[in-house]
């Protein structure tokens, strides 16, 4: 094995195994190889991104909540995805790159984050599948990343997973408001949960044949469980949360299968998650160029921000 | 009593009617901790209206969500100053900064209010008043210092929202209604010492000009408003209407 | 009589007094008294600014009309103030003003326009009271003004009236559907009219014995009635308009005098005029400031305009 | 006959969502000569949605106005590009430039259409569809051109619409009812060689990128939305609604 520059001994490559195969924490301060410091980088900031650009499906409906109660636990609900967008830079910034970088990336359009957030709400029920379905399958991703390797990544991850499971909930809430309701609002879930299911759960990647970076993910403490596992947990934990809610998944697939333990579930139409990730999807240019408007508009603010905070300081210094 | 059900109306509409403001801006924001801030401020407003309206529907056998979405503009008591639009960041503040002076003297002066519900509901909400107005403070500093770009633009928010600023102490409708209120409401006029003094040594510390522009005439109180509120309840209100009775 | 100095021998004051004599049109080439011109340009300024102001009363519904042939007539309405926005500015430029000079006026507050336009408009039924009674006071205003002595003004008047009196007509027809509909349209247009009514008799302005600058704008052909006169005016015509609308307005001393032959009414209150005047009507700074943020967001627009001009002459020059 | 109405009616729908956001501008243009111009353009287009949607209703015995004013975000067929929203100037003429090169050969090609109706309604709308069109083109150039400041939000006009491009001729759904529209209805696809003559070469010559952005799904033909059609008609039909079945 080589050894690299900055690990001339290669006891920083020791440590850094010793420390995953003792299940314990790699820190800030310890010497990681850089594919995995990479690696982290590009999946944390990803997150991020996502938490960030997927506070605008929801944030859609603010506006138009229903009630006053479902507008608070929606406005509370995008506002926690601003946070958590806030901890995972954070997190990432501990591996050396800033902030102003990753947003950079993420209004040029250079940057990755879940195409889910590319499909539109065009009803008030969609914020009943999103917290029900996406993060629901959030959920099923992130939980085992409370356990990832990278210290400040798995601390991040268990705070944000609290908060994920009460907005799932709040969904589920939503939805089952929805199917107790009148049969306009009976439709109105059951149609959203059409759309949304199939987006869902190819959440979770392409197919394992098809997912050539996972192994290494693995390796590293960083995936716990394959694509296809986290699905079919997923789909596990769906079944009977739809039973309850008496809306019908849209696969006809469905059954369960006592000699494997799991539910049987159809093919999903891959063509579509393609074409999403594509930037084909109904929302892609939208999603980005409204958060770019954004923070072009208040270019001046972080700049007075900035100047109001330079005078301060050299105030002070004098 | 009837009295008093209307005045927990008029104070819960001056916060539902900012909250929606605020959420507006979620998902544009200058930055993301602003995202964050503006939303807490508006969260903790819509708990303001929500206990404020659930406490007039009371009287009336009528849910908060009766109220907020089944009045039209017309039957809306807001003061004007919570329903003009949130324009740019400055004008946001600017509104931000007068709503949040006013709440602050009105809900400590509640507190001491004969009727329980409305000093509890007040003494809560002092607490998170105190924040709304350190972040405005904040940021008037920030924006009114900090370049002359933003300098500009805080003078002109100061002067947008100015013309509401004297509504804000006219007397409640309620009040000559038989001494009803007597010792539950609080006159608008004994917050106005407070207001005078802060605000103006807050905006001249910011190196701007205190406004010389004439108050309009209001009328919020009496269900007259701006040409803002009528577009802005369409929206609000597009989805409740369109489902009456239901439950979400 | 002292002579100007740009009119040495006189000639020129004899030749304007002969053209106002003779109902004759004074032309932008004609000598005129400086105090004339700068009567003028004030009068003419001010009603550009009020058709460019006005158009925002009404536009907050043009996105709210309740049928789309009412959207049309709205649309094309508002439209037609800018256009006698702009005839009125080229009036005025012939006088030696230029438009940005008269628009940055308005636009920073300097100028006056009709106070009316300070009120808003809650309500549809506000479409059908402007046209009714603002445009109706605009149109006795104006009809006498199209024999103004001078020429383009008069000439720009003669255009602007024929499309106000079919405006007038329009907010007519608006109340007139209301008052034939349900109870609810009854009550909206009544509310609206209760509102309007007294504003628009004060557009004539202050009652003739307070109303110092008429007298020389009437010597000068410019001003053709006195304010009470065209008040009188107004008033005689409105009364039968309201019966035929089934409508009250709001002045018991409303009668027929038969030894007058003219319509009595009751006393104005001229606080609330001079409330408005003063800056404290409803929405004075919103008015100015929406059409400043509009020139304002617009000012990369005409920059670029401008530049993509000088660089066409500057290449077909060469 | 039905497949014949549905044609009608998201032609109509096209042009009402389009002369609606065009109706926004007025009072707020960067110059008085485009508060007349983006306004006229409007009530043309108004005429021609008001047209289609006569048309079409008269086979439901519906009125334009219970079209417009009385189906639902999910009811509404027009393509998504004409509810874009306004975004600044160079968003509208981009919106504008798409719109007006697609009716200009959607127009064109449809006064031979063997429906007289819509032949006609066609013919009318060609000439006044000819000047959008030269409009569009006049400010493309001039902020393309213009200044540094322009160039780069005619850019960002022209990406952030592109997307919306494609879904101009995608089929139109009732094409498959049977031959019902042969002869008929004009085939988008078949507009699409003009328009990709004639739109990147103006875009070129305007000194701008063609934006290399792929198309969106589109999808409003069958009812889907992208999220800024539904607060729109929120606004639009807020007054009609509280009010069913009454005559303005």
């Amino acid at each position: 094995m080589v050894t690299p520059d900055d690990d001339p001994d290669g006891s920083g490559l020791r440590r850094f195994e010793e420390l995953l195969a003792s299940e314990s924490r790699v820190e800030p301060t310890d010497w990681m190889p850089a594919a995995y410091r990479k690696t982290l980088i590009r999946q944390i900031s990803q997150h991020a991104h996502s938490e960030i650009i997927g506070m605008q499906p929801e944030g859609n409906w603010i506006t138009r909540a229903p009630s006053l109660k479902r507008k608070a636990i929606l406005m509370a609900k995008v506002q926690d995805e601003a946070g958590h967008g806030l901890y995972l830079y954070s997190a990432a910034q501990t591996l050396g790159i800033d902030r102003e970088e990753m947003f950079d990336q993420l209004i040029t359009g250079r940057a990755k984050y879940s195409s889910i957030f590319n499909y539109t709400t065009p009803t008030w029920a969609d914020m009943g599948s999103i917290g029900w379905l996406v993060d629901g399958a959030a959920i099923c991703n992130q939980v085992p990343l409370c356990r990832a390797s990278y210290g400040p990544y798995g601390r991040a991850m268990v705070r944000i997973c609290k908060e994920e499971s009460f907005h799932q909930r709040q969904g589920f809430e939503i939805l089952l408001a929805l199917m107790n309701g009148t049969e306009e609002q009976r439709a109105m879930a059951q149609e959203s949960v059409n759309r949304w299911y199939a987006p869902a759960l190819m959440m979770f990647g392409p197919p394992d044949e098809d997912s050539p970076n996972s192994k290494q993910s693995m390796a590293w403490n960083i995936k716990r469980f394959s694509n296809d596992e986290l699905r079919q947990r997923f789909v596990d934990m769906l079944v009977p949360q739809a039973e309850i809610l008496g809306i019908t998944l849209p696969d006809p697939a469905i059954r369960w299968n006592d000699e494997r333990g799991h539910y049987d579930f159809g093919e999903l139409d891959w063509n579509e998650f393609y074409e999403v990730l594509a930037g084909r999807g109904p929302a892609n240019t939208v999603r980005v160029s409204r958060r770019r408007t954004a923070h072009e508009n208040g270019a001046w603010v972080r700049e007075a921000a900035r100047a109001y905070a330079d005078k301060q300081a050299g105030a002070s210094g004098a | 009593s009837e009295p008093v059900a209307r005045y927990a109306l008029g104070l819960g509409d001056d916060a539902l009617v900012l909250a929606h403001r605020l959420g507006e801006w979620i998902a544009n924001a200058p930055e993301l901790e602003e995202d964050v801030a503006l939303g807490n401020i508006g969260l903790d407003l819509l708990g303001h209206a929500r206990s404020f309206l659930t406490y007039a529907g009371s009287a009336w056998g009528r849910s908060e969500d009766d109220l907020a979405y089944f009045r039209g503009e017309s039957d809306y008591r807001n003061r004007q100053l919570f329903e003009q639009p949130s324009g740019d960041f400055a004008h946001t503040i600017a509104r931000q900064l007068f709503a949040s002076a006013y709440f602050d003297a009105l809900y400590r002066a509640l507190q001491r209010s004969t009727d329980p519900t409305l000093a509890a509901i007040a003494a809560k909400a002092t607490k998170e008043v105190d924040y709304h107005l350190d972040h405005s403070v904040q940021w008037l500093l920030r924006l009114g210092l900090g370049t002359a770009e933003s300098h500009r633009r805080m003078q002109r928010g100061v002067d947008a929202m100015w013309p509401f600023v004297g509504e804000l102490f006219s007397p409640e409708p309620e009040a000559d209604a038989g001494g009803a209120l007597e010792g539950v409401a609080v006159d608008p006029e004994s917050l106005r010492a407070a207001f005078d003094e802060l605000v103006p040594r807050l905006i001249t510390d910011a190196g701007l000009a205190v406004p010389t522009i004439p108050f309009a005439w209001g009328g919020g109180r009496e269900g007259r408003h701006t040409e803002a509120l009528g577009p802005m309840l369409a929206e609000m209100q597009v989805l409740a209407r369109a489902h009456p009775g239901v439950t979400w």
